[in-house]
């Protein structure tokens, strides 16, 4: 116990020193060497992480932490644990930055703001790590902001760059949007659980007292009210699950609050790599996967949710269909990918038994996804690096020869993405394909699921479709090399190469290491204390062929029409030319997301401001003037006549006579 | 019985000092006719004067009234006279170098009279001794009025005062005359034996039979003392006046007819209505009368500060202000009227009378200071810029303002607040509306002062200011500035007095 | 003093202070005015001689005394006053005063002229014979004046 | 020594004021140094009570707050005449101390006119003396109110902030400055002597319920746990307080003297009318209406005030949204970010209540701080207009670094200081009525916004500035301007990091006031 709180506070406070000592040190001190600090925080922690893993297998293990806030019933200590799903995801995020951090001290490395990199680079490890060792609600909203405010600053990264600025606020105020959600959910638990501890909060809410059908023993308190279990299972339940789904589709960046991804990709790629790819946006997954517990109770909920992701996978993977930048596609695929995660979570809707396996397959998703679309950036920042920031897939193309480790590499990960056996993304999306399967028989919502997972075998196809059409674009064909790239058009350096290397190991390994052979990664998960008993489901061959047929014939087609048959694409995009237009502008869904939503409140803005000058501000004026109006008519009785003044002040002293004298 | 000479002794022995004054100042008018001085003599020697007559007024530890006596002499009257006098003194240090030589003798002689008249009124122990001495102060008025300036607005200003003046002095004694007739006495200390006497029966007896000539004498006495207050309705001559008539008159004229005035009231009240040990709850006359005083100084109040809003006119404007002040003053007279509180209404009345005659003294202190002959200060935006001309100046004179508005650190607040708490501390919701409507109108009031100020910081002169202030001015402007200042922060030896004055009867 | 004369004292007297008020409040000529007021004065006369003798002392009339003493002292000065006030306008007439009023009124206009206006035409003064001249040998007014 | 520790922190400054105008307005360098030394002083006895302050046990609900006896000074002022009853003499007092409430709005008001008298070194060069002494008198005043344990003294102080607020906006303000002035003045006066009746009208309803007469405001706390006024006295009680303090915060609609104020009066001024003198009317909701008349808080203040305050976060918040001056969009800010404080207030739970206090800390520190940083702005390029500037992130890295720190603060960033306190207020509210909350969270979205849009506006994208001076290098802050603001960044950083300390010290009489709440609802139930 004791030893693992040590390793925990570590793993907590290695990165943010690192943060504070580049901030400080950086400009004037370390300058070129600014990232040090960060790789050795990194690879320490990393060390620390697996250390953490291994010894999972004692339970979950506390630090004794520090009260951080204590008012009234508001009891919140700043305090650290960890057990499996913690452990996993401390694993990906300090594997997944510890590469990235080493790609771009080659990338970034002649950037006026390199050690301002490096410091919020180590902020927002810290702050991830943080999240996910967070023990309650509370802290795992602060540094869920604390994440946001980091790729904020990343998008920003270049500030001078109005796009960049735009981005990075548009990042910030559609994460806020889900914030306001979460911030909602943490004060409904409060209040409706009288705690903010996730194991408090998961103790009340035992699956076994659901499963029974029995009440609670005696009733909760909360603050004043005493409320029975009944009641707390009702509509609390599903707002606090609707709140917190909104929370993780804002950093999950799920339909419709998935329009700020994009956007991100103007930040540095090695950061894109990192944050809006591998780990800050699987937060959200993540949030939905800790309170699974929670979301039990609510069905309704997890079917939302399962719809949520089926509508993302979809939308993300035909408007990837028809981007021409390199990294836009695969921000798109980010997001298609996340909604996949989302359709697993909700899988076990109605089906509490299926849960653990739901979450098991949607982190394991999670995990295989952290590397092989870490991978694919980094891929698509060596090419950036190489051609000189230019990615549009219409200027560049044949690049195998010029960068063969890069094409090679790339491969690996579209291979991986796409899903093509034996690599990490077939098992992982197999799996919860084989979730969904599960999920759409013998469930109350069996009908939606069995349309879900046509969903899901269809964007499967695309998938494949589209990271083939970016593969054979960029690295096939004649070669093509824009201007901008000058003396860079050659394949990277060492620093570059070596992540691409350790991730492509990855993405080639850890699905046959840890998925379906072996089993390694359910066993382990399953030890966690917040999740259902874990009842193992097991895949059909029928998924795994349709999987593969899908993969397969994806990335058969993107062969055919970008290899083979380069005249396809055009012709096939003036047949369907109305939903090509629609798919390259992104389905019209800024515009459609900014008529409704940011112009009106634009306007009322406007208006409110004119109500306030004129109206609010007049009605104060005007009060402000009625005193002078009254004065104003009074004023004739002063007319300067001496008998008028005293025939008033005789009718005063009569009317005061009659008065007084009515009184008695 | 005395014989009439002991009589005349007795009656005389307590007012020394107004003897002093009143034969210095018709010595004056005697002196006038063969010697020929300066104005400065003339002042020199009333200032020498006042000083006498304050050296020689009796101390007001002991109680020296009997029933008998024309005249009496206690802490209250002990206050007002030694209010009198001051205000007396700085009026003779104001009028220092001003007067024109011609008439310096007749000014500063009636100046005396009126002092001598103020301090008569609170001495005055007789309904005839009262009578006379509110005549003393307003007969030399009318001369002053019209003495210094003979133009147009100084004929028209003192035509209305005079006319009004008499008409009041009619409801005046005609007031007086039924208070006589209800009790059978003009002597004050007789006349409340009666009213307690005839309150002790009334409280024995089922049916209640108040005379309704007290009643009527009541109304009559509040008119016309009411109209040397400045409190509406009886307030239509005071805008008018003051804007025609000189500064210095004026300058009397919004501070002696008001103490004057509401030691008038206080002796009539102090006699008929509050009477120690009675429940005034029980006197029907008590609440009539608060209620009468309910219903002025809501008027006075609306009045003076809604008119106030839209005067140019300086001392139109300070007419105004005056009315208001009048109309919150009476609300300490209204409450006075009920007994067995811990926040005497009277005690705040004094306390306002005081901060009041600090303050009112020390803005036309300064606007008397600003006045010089090639450029005068008429209207509120002559005072344009002066905070860039004389500094000092304009900072004392926003004290003096915001003390009127009744803003802390100045007494003005301390006031008002001690209004406040009698007039909710009267358990009458009729006066805790009226402590609303005091709040209500210390807001309004406070629109017209600030003005001022801004006109003064915040505006710059079309013409400069470069008149030199006087010393005598520098005198009267820096002790009111004390006064409103060790009020507030001082206040208890004061209160305290006052509270002790409006005890003793 | 019975009772039952009180009453009639009051009544006289409160008639002579209302006519007075009246009369304060309707004439327009300056000195009727005062002497209007005036007469509101000799009700309260009144009223304090009545109450004096109902209540047998003579503390009523002491204040009588005191009264008429001030009035007479106020006609003096009203005199003055009302002299200098003539020879400013002319005119007698109080509604010529109203110069000092609140700003932007407009003055009140007279509908009818006054009724006793004084006539501006040159007067005939009586004179005495001089010393020394039968009354029939002295020259006419006229004729002095055309002597010089 | 102790005791005299709040006399010093209070009459320092006006020790200053005065010597100030008595050095003249040509002795430019001595009356910063002494205005700035009275400053330090103030701040230095601030700390010394804050560092030194014992947080009282056992606050009852019958004695929520008294001062920590180490600091308290008690000297009668005026007094009334002895009640029938032959208790003590009762009077007014000059009744100083120090508590769980007031102790940090000590330490925030002195730490701010640090920064103003810093801030005001270059930028104000017409009659300094005067100026000076004005904010020194401001100083002492915002003090005074704080420190004040009697209720007139209280009012004293309130009232007296006015004063050199007024010749400060009308004299050196922009080029509306009168007008604003006037405004200010009035409106806040009018409402605030509306108040008086109300405090008039506790202290008598409690003689008039047989309670010794007492101006006290522990010693009023305590008469009216043991007696309450009866209900419906409570509710105009409340309502005429209400009047008063709701103009000073400013709730909505009681707010457009604000924007007018702020924008119109130079830069110390915005930063203490924003920073001290709103928090004057919410520390006057806690120390005022929330002891004396709980059940009419809870029956008519939490209505009222939860929409209101819904309503004004939402408001400002889009006014600020409209806004392209920037010192407008700050103060719209204000009324949003007061919306905050005044529903955590009258959410009437420690954890609301708590927050709330937290919250007018906050918004002191960080609306202080950007105003501050307005002003600099303001200094280099003359203008306020988003429009005409851009990107200054490359003239000015570490301004725009404060800069974008203060805006994470101000839209309440985790780990900052604004998120402590809006999170407890709304939390507490939430607990109370969720439906305030809720709309009161948006909010933070909306807030997001405005500031962000500002800083891309302003600090990103590329360089754009309005005409300077030929050959003019527009600097960065330099070492004065950063000790004007670097003290203020700490606290905020401080507070955002480790809240723990500040909220214990106000605990003890958070939890007394809102057991004092239920105490109070419970009464009402069982009459």
């Amino acid at each position: 116990m004791g030893k693992q709180a040590e390793l925990l506070a570590m793993i907590g406070v290695v990165p943010v020193l690192a943060s504070v000592l580049t901030a400080a040190l950086g400009p004037r001190v370390l300058k070129h060497r600014s990232h040090w600090p960060t790789l050795a925080a990194l690879g320490y922690a990393l060390v620390l992480s697996i250390a953490m893993l291994f010894s999972m297998s004692e339970g979950s293990s506390y630090t004794a932490g520090f009260e951080w806030l204590n008012m009234g019933r508001m009891d919140i200590p700043v305090r650290l644990v960890a057990d499996p799903l913690t452990a996993i995801m401390l694993v990906t995020v300090h594997a997944v930055a510890l590469l990235v951090a080493i790609f771009s001290v080659g990338y970034m490395h002649d950037d006026p703001g390199y050690a301002r990199y490096f410091s919020v680079f180590s902020l927002f490890v810290f702050c991830m790590v943080m999240l996910v060792m967070a023990n309650n609600f509370l802290m795992l909203f602060i540094f869920w902001e604390g994440v946001g405010l980091c790729s904020y600053l990343l998008i920003g990264f270049w500030y001078q760059k109005p796009a960049a600025a735009a981005a990075a606020r548009k990042a910030f105020l559609v994460n806020r949007i889900g914030d306001f959600g979460l911030l909602i959910a943490v004060f409904l638990i409060w209040t409706q659980f009288g705690t903010l501890n996730f194991a408090e909060v998961f103790r009340q809410l035992d699956y076994r007292y659901l499963a029974e059908g029995k009440p609670f023993d005696g009733a909760i308190v909360v603050g004043e009210r005493m409320l029975t279990h009944a009641q707390i299972v009702g509509w609390p339940l599903l707002t606090i699950c609707i709140c917190l789904m909104l929370g993780a589709m804002g950093k999950s960046a799920q339909f419709p609050l998935h329009v700020w991804l994009p956007d991100a990709m103007e930040g540095p790629t090695p950061a894109s790599a990192l944050i809006h790819a591998a780990t800050m946006v699987t937060a959200g997954v993540y949030l939905v996967a800790r309170c699974t517990p929670i979301f039990i109770h609510a069905p309704q909920a997890q079917a939302l949710l399962a719809v949520v992701g089926a509508v993302t996978a979809l939308v993300a993977a035909l408007i990837a269909l028809t981007q021409n930048d390199l990294k836009r596609i695969m921000a798109y695929s980010t997001v298609s990918q996340l909604g996949y995660m989302f359709m697993a979570l909700g899988s076990a809707a109605g089906n509490p038994n299926l849960a653990t396996f739901a979450v098991i397959a949607a982190i394991f998703h999670l995990f295989t996804h952290a590397f092989f679309k870490a991978l694919l950036f980094l891929g698509c920042g060596s090419v950036m690096h190489a051609m000189g920031g230019v990615i549009d897939l219409r200027r560049i193309g044949g690049l195998k020869k010029l960068m063969p480790w890069t094409h090679l590499t790339f491969a690996i990960g579209a291979a991986g993405l796409a899903g093509i056996p034996p690599l990490a993304g077939f098992w992982s999306k197999d799996e919860i394909l084989v979730s969904l399967n599960q999920a759409s028989h013998g469930s109350p919502y069996g009908l939606l699921f069995t349309l879900i997972l046509g969903i899901a075998i269809l964007t499967a196809f695309l998938t494949a479709f589209y990271t083939g059409r970016a593969y054979f674009l960029a690295f096939w064909g004649p070669e093509r090399i824009p201007e901008e790239a000058g003396h860079h058009a050659h394949e990277s350096g060492r620093w570059m190469l070596i992540p691409l290397f350790g991730l492509a190991a990855g993405t080639v390994l850890v699905g046959i290491l840890f998925g379906t052979p072996t089993h390694l990664f359910e066993h382990f998960l399953t030890q966690s204390e917040s999740l259902p008993k874990f009842q193992a489901v097991h895949g059909s061959g029928m998924i795994v062929l349709v999987s593969i047929l899908a993969a397969g014939g994806g990335a058969g087609l993107a062969a055919i029409f970008y290899q083979l048959r380069p005249e396809l694409p055009s012709r096939m995009a003036q047949a369907a030319w109305r939903f090509y237009d629609y798919s390259s502008h992104r389905f019209y869904l800024d515009e459609i997301l900014g008529l409704i939503l940011v112009r009106p409140l634009k306007g009322l803005a406007a208006f409110i401001q004119l109500f306030d000058l004129h109206v609010v501000d007049g009605l104060v004026d005007w009060v402000g003037q009625v005193p002078g109006y009254l004065g104003q008519w009074f004023r004739p009785v002063q007319n300067g006549l001496l008998q008028f003044y005293a025939l008033a002040s005789l009718l005063g002293l009569a009317v005061f006579v009659i008065v007084l004298l009515a009184k008695f | 019985m005395q014989g009439v000479y002991e009589w005349m002794i007795e009656a005389s022995r307590w007012v020394r000092p107004e003897m002093l004054l009143l034969l210095a100042g018709s010595g004056y008018f005697l002196a006038a006719v063969f010697v020929s001085a300066k104005s400065r003599s003339w002042a020199i020697a009333s200032l020498l004067i006042v000083l006498l007559a304050a050296i020689w007024l009796p101390s007001g530890d002991a109680d020296f009234a009997t029933p008998a006596s024309f005249f009496r002499h206690d802490s209250f009257s002990h206050f007002l006279r030694g209010l009198g006098l001051g205000l007396g003194a700085a009026l003779i240090l104001l009028s220092w170098d001003r007067i024109p030589d011609r008439c310096a003798a007749e000014y500063f002689g009636c100046l005396l009279l009126i002092i001598a008249g103020v301090n008569l009124v609170s001495a005055a122990n007789d309904l005839i001794a009262l009578f006379l001495a509110l005549e003393l102060v307003s007969i030399p008025t009318y001369v002053l009025l019209y003495l210094l300036r003979a133009d147009d607005a100084a004929q028209e200003a003192t035509l209305k005062y005079f006319f009004l003046s008499v008409f009041s002095a009619a409801l005046l004694l005609y007031g007086l005359s039924f208070l006589y007739g209800a009790t059978g006495s003009t002597n004050l200390e007789v006349l409340r034996g009666a009213v307690r006497q005839w309150l002790e029966q009334e409280s024995t007896s089922a049916s209640s039979t108040l005379p309704p000539t007290l009643l009527i004498a009541m109304i009559m006495i509040v008119a016309a003392l009411g109209f040397r207050v400045t409190a509406a309705p009886f307030h239509f001559y005071a805008p008018d006046v003051y804007q025609g008539a000189p500064l210095l008159p004026v300058t009397l004229l919004s501070l002696i007819p008001k103490v004057a005035g509401f030691a008038g009231l206080y002796q009539i009240v102090s006699a008929t209505l509050l009477i120690p040990g009675a429940d005034a709850a029980a006197s029907p006359l008590a609440a009539s009368a608060s209620g009468l005083f309910w219903i002025v100084a809501l008027v006075s109040m609306f009045m003076g500060n809604l008119m106030g809003l839209w005067q140019d006119d300086l001392k139109r404007l300070l007419a105004y202000s005056g009315i208001a002040h009048a109309g919150y003053m009476i609300v300490g007279l209204g409450t006075g009227c009920s007994s067995g509180m811990i926040v005497e209404g009277l005690a705040g009345l004094f306390f306002y009378l005081i901060v009041y005659s600090a303050m009112t003294l020390g803005v036309f202190a300064i606007l008397i200071a600003l006045q010089s002959r090639d450029r005068t200060v008429v209207n509120v935006d002559d005072l344009a810029g002066l905070s860039k001309s004389h500094p000092i100046l304009a900072v004392v004179m926003a004290c003096f303002l915001f003390c009127l508005m009744g803003l802390p650190p100045t007494a003005g607040f301390l006031a008002k607040l001690n209004l406040f708490l009698a007039a909710w501390n009267t358990e009458q919701r009729l006066y805790r509306v009226l402590a609303l409507v005091m709040a209500v109108n210390a807001a309004i009031g406070a629109w017209y002062y600030l003005r001022v100020v801004g006109v003064m910081f915040l505006r710059d002169a079309v013409k400069p200011l470069s008149v030199r202030v006087t010393w005598p001015a520098w005198i009267v402007i820096l002790l009111c500035l004390f006064i409103v200042f060790w009020l507030f922060f001082q206040p208890n030896t004061t209160w305290t007095w006052m509270e002790a004055i409006t005890q003793r009867r | 003093m019975s009772q039952a004369i009180l009453p009639n004292y009051l009544i006289v007297g409160a008639i002579l202070f209302g006519l007075g008020a009246i009369g304060f409040l309707s004439r327009r000529n300056l000195i009727l005015m005062f002497l209007s007021a005036e007469m509101m004065l000799q009700g309260v006369a009144l009223n304090l001689v009545g109450f004096g003798g109902h209540h047998k002392n003579y503390q009523g009339q002491a204040f009588v005394i005191f009264m008429l003493t001030v009035a007479a002292c106020e006609a003096a000065l009203a005199l003055a006053l009302i002299l200098v006030l003539f020879r400013n306008r002319k005119t007698l007439d109080v509604s010529v005063w109203q110069d000092l009023r609140e700003a932007n009124q407009d003055p009140v206009q007279d509908e009818s002229p006054l009724l006793l206006e004084p006539e501006m035409t040159p007067m005939h003064f009586p004179r005495l014979t001089p010393a020394g001249l039968r009354p029939d040998q002295a020259a006419s007014p006229e004729e002095a004046a055309t002597r010089g | 020594m102790d005791k005299c520790l709040l006399l010093m922190m209070i009459f320092a400054p006006l020790l200053a004021a005065v010597v100030v105008l008595l050095l003249g307005s040509n002795q430019l360098v001595r009356i910063r140094q002494v205005s700035l030394a009275a400053a330090l002083l103030s701040l230095l006895c601030a700390l010394h009570v804050a560092w030194h302050y014992q947080s009282a046990t056992g606050r009852t609900a019958e004695e929520p707050f008294a001062s920590d006896p180490a600091f308290e000074i008690r000297v009668p002022w005026l007094s009334y005449l002895p009640s029938p009853s032959g208790a003590p003499s009762p009077s007014i007092e000059f009744h100083l101390g120090v508590d769980g409430l007031s102790l940090w709005l000590i330490v925030l008001t002195a730490l701010l006119m640090v920064s103003a008298v810093l801030i005001s070194w270059k930028s104000i060069q017409t009659n300094p003396s005067g100026y000076y002494a004005l904010l020194m008198l401001l100083a002492s005043g915002m003090l005074g109110v704080f420190c004040a344990l009697d209720i007139v003294l209280f009012y004293i102080f309130f009232e007296f902030t006015l004063l050199p607020l007024f010749f400060l906006i009308g004299l050196w303000g922009g080029p509306q400055k009168r007008y604003a002035a006037r405004k200010f003045f009035l409106y806040t006066l009018a409402g605030s002597l509306v108040t008086l009746v109300g405090l008039v009208a506790i202290v008598l309803s409690l003689v008039g319920q047989g309670q010794p007469m007492t101006f006290s405001l522990p010693e009023l706390a305590r008469q009216v746990a043991i007696q309450p006024l009866p209900g419906e006295l409570q509710q105009w009680i409340f309502l005429a307080l209400f009047a008063g303090l709701a103009i000073k915060v400013p709730l909505f609609p009681f707010h457009t003297w604000l924007p007018l104020a702020h924008v119109e009066a130079p830069t110390a001024g915005s930063v203490l009318l924003a920073g001290v003198l709103l928090k004057l009317g919410t520390y006057g909701f806690l120390r005022l209406c929330i002891p004396m008349v709980p059940l009419a808080s809870v029956q008519i203040g939490l209505p009222l005030v939860g929409v209101l305050a819904t309503v004004g976060i939402l408001y400002g918040s889009f006014c600020a949204l409209a806004q392209t001056d920037i010192k407008k969009m700050v103060a719209y800010s204000s009324v949003a970010h007061l919306g905050f404080c005044m529903l955590g207030l009258f959410a009437l739970n420690a954890e609301g209540m708590s927050g709330a206090l937290l919250q007018m800390v906050n918004h002191g520190l960080s609306t202080g701080l950007l105003f501050l940083l307005v002003g600099m702005i303001y200094d280099r390029y003359h203008t306020r207009q988003m429009t005409a500037l851009g990107g200054l992130n490359q003239r000015m890295p570490i301004l725009g670094l404060i800069m974008m720190f203060t805006c994470l603060s101000s839209i309440g960033l985790p780990g900052l200081n604004g998120f402590v306190g809006e999170f407890l207020c709304l939390s507490g509210m939430f607990a109370r009525h969720p439906i305030y909350a809720v709309w009161g969270t948006l909010g933070i979205i909306l807030g997001a916004w405005y500031l962000l849009t500002f800083v891309m506006k302003c600090f990103h994208g590329p360089l754009k500035e309005p005409h300077v001076a030929e050959g003019a290098i527009i600097p960065d802050m330099d070492r004065r301007e950063l000790s004007a603001t670097l003290p203020l960044v700490a606290l905020c950083l401080w507070i955002g990091l480790y809240p723990k300390p500040f909220l214990d010290r106000m605990k003890p009489e958070m939890e007394a006031l809102s057991q004092r709440i239920k105490q109070a609802q419970k009464v009402q139930v069982y009459r």
